[in-house]
């Protein structure tokens, strides 16, 4: 974490005072948040109203990944991001717009993507990840970065009409590898640019990833250790399912993990983090 | 002989697409000697309501990596997996995970 | 509604290909939300998320109501405002930042509160309103001014760590008033200035609220026309309340009103629908 | 005699701050003559739970206005208001409504 405030300014306490009368929060919660360091994993349909709500929640430090620039046909669902931005990169136009909303807020832009060889240090800089990632070699990159470095993972995601959340590797929780130790057949995956999306379910997800974060980092919990969150926009309906513990042999959470160091996980998975086509035409 | 099983089968997260887009389906497996468990359920669920490309759903006996099996909205894994043994009026849900976002 | 496009333009195609590909969308949706207007009454925590995602998904115009300014202690909830907007009325700053993010929407901003003398005139122009107000008297006025417009209503609040969202007056189904003939005590009524409210609560709410708007405008229909979603944030939790149906002996939507035109709400409800300090001192 | 009754009250919206802040209380109704109803529980409820203003929660024999009586997840209009006759295990849930935005 940053360095504790002895207080809150006067300026902090008429921004937030809408908060501080929380007993949930208070004086105490909110000093926890201004030390707190948020590493945000993508600045996309997710990433955008996450951090959104966390500068305006004053958090201490939002890291910003994102090695994509902002493209017209994210703009129906990518808010921080406005016309004139097109062709800048998405992490330093988030930064720009976040700073409009909370100056008081440190924004570090990360414009490249997310890899094996630089992800362990950048988590271990911060005290709690989202993965609001849209493809599954940063997913399994993100979680054994964050299991190695022992920080909780906050991971969302959204296709269609439709949303999932969990927090991982939190208070003795399974991890995405427990639930998850095989990657699915990269021609099972669909991505936002095949699929579609909603642009208000990502919206929708990303609110409740921002709350968990706020959650955690305010010393309140979270509710989503070992539960899943399930949302069908099309039937208004929301589910909590309850899952399966951490794993004694996972391969990387697990007692004796094979998984000791970042991998290569394009070659895992099967499929490309970055590429617009995803598959790999491995012949 | 176990009675016949009334189950509400679910898929999601795009499960359903590999069955005609349905989400919910109402199923009443018929008697059969031995109690019904996923295993059996699925080899139904294979027979009777995929379509087609069965790859895309399942992998050897069980279900492909990345999809979740819950029973009555819980983790297969903490109700048996595979040997779980179905009661009548059960929730299963099939659900693709999402990557997107 | 708007009048109607023949078709899309390329641009449109390309700022909206994610969502035109979701075949409950599609082109034919489109091309309805971008003949639907929608009334926004509220720019503060609700109005922010839901207005932010009705432009960037391509509605035709969006009206927007706030008789406020922006003040330091809205921005840890009210995302579209930033530091520099302070001063400014909220629907002029609420237009601004929209505009950045999608100039093909007509935004027609109102700045003043929603009046009984002005209202069902207002209400008339729209084709959905959403109710992201902060007070009683407000309530039973929109949903007055909807009930005789014939319009539906889709209502959200907010407050501490909790959430609620009903469509009202929709496809048959019940009114505000149906479900509460009387006001509450005014002394039972409790404001975000009182009691607080977690930033991240009114915006997983507004975009909720977004959701169903865009799913009444599409023409996909919505889902809470006799449900409320109660959210609680702490826990985590959802839950969809079966509602009664619309009531025969409702004041307003029953079979022999006692409402048929715009009243004194402020007396009704024995408050003040624009004061910091709500409660009329009657004495 | 009725035998006695087991029910989840909760309380929320912020009715909850009139109940200690706590939202979720196991209650168990003892046996009586006549079968308990929602007349009676809200009696009950003022008698041993509520600590102080009743006024803040109820109006003559009913809620006061501005707070939904949902059982089981659905509105007590539904179910015969002061007149549903409660069962083992129901949820009786009080919400106050929010204004707030
Ligand atoms: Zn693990
Ligand atoms: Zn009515």
């Amino acid at each position: 974490p940053l360095p504790a405030q002895a207080s809150l300014s006067a300026a902090d306490i008429l921004r937030y005072s809408r908060q501080l009368v929380l007993p949930e929060l208070g004086v105490r919660g909110q000093l926890l948040l201004a030390r707190s360091s948020v590493l945000v994993v993508g600045c996309g349909g997710l990433g955008c109203p996450l951090a959104q709500y966390l500068a305006a929640a004053g958090v201490g430090r939002l890291g910003l990944v994102d090695h994509d620039v902002v493209e017209t046909s994210n703009l129906h669902r990518q808010v921080l991001h406005g016309e004139a931005r097109r062709g800048l990169p998405k992490a330093l136009s988030a930064a720009a717009a976040l700073r409009l909303l909370n100056s008081t807020v440190q924004y570090v832009p990360y414009c490249g993507a997310l890899s094996p060889r630089t992800a362990l240090e950048l988590v271990r800089q911060y005290d709690v990840v989202a993965d609001c990632s849209d493809n599954v070699p940063t997913r399994y990159l993100v979680n054994d970065a964050c299991v190695l470095a022992g920080k909780p993972l906050v991971s969302g995601s959204a296709l269609r009409l439709e949303g999932q959340l969990v927090v991982y590797n939190y208070q003795g929780g399974p991890c995405y590898r427990c639930l998850f130790p095989k990657p699915p057949p990269p021609e099972t995956v669909t991505n936002c640019a095949d699929g579609g999306v909603l642009g208000v379910v990502p919206g929708i997800v990303g609110c409740i990833q921002a709350l968990e974060v706020l959650k955690i980092a305010s010393g309140m919990g979270s509710s989503f250790g070992q539960f899943m969150l399930m949302f069908d926009a099309r039937e208004g309906r929301f589910r909590n399912i309850k899952l399966r513990p951490k794993k004694p042999d996972c391969a990387v959470c697990g007692d004796n993990p094979s998984v000791t160091c970042l991998q290569d996980y394009e070659a895992f998975c099967g499929s490309s983090a970055t590429d617009k086509c995803r598959t790999l035409h491995l012949l | 002989m176990a009675a016949p099983v009334s189950l509400q089968v679910e898929f999601g997260g795009g499960a359903e697409l590999l069955f005609d887009g349905v989400k919910k389906h109402q199923v009443t497996l018929p008697c059969q000697p031995e109690p019904w468990d996923i295993r059996n359920l699925l080899k139904w669920i294979k027979q009777n309501l995929l379509k087609e490309r069965p790859e895309l759903f399942m992998q050897g006996e069980s279900v492909r990596p990345g999809i979740l099996v819950l029973i009555n909205d819980a983790d297969w894994e903490l109700m048996g997996e595979l040997d779980y043994k179905l009661q009548d009026q059960d929730n299963v849900l099939f659900i693709s995970t999402l990557h997107g976002g």
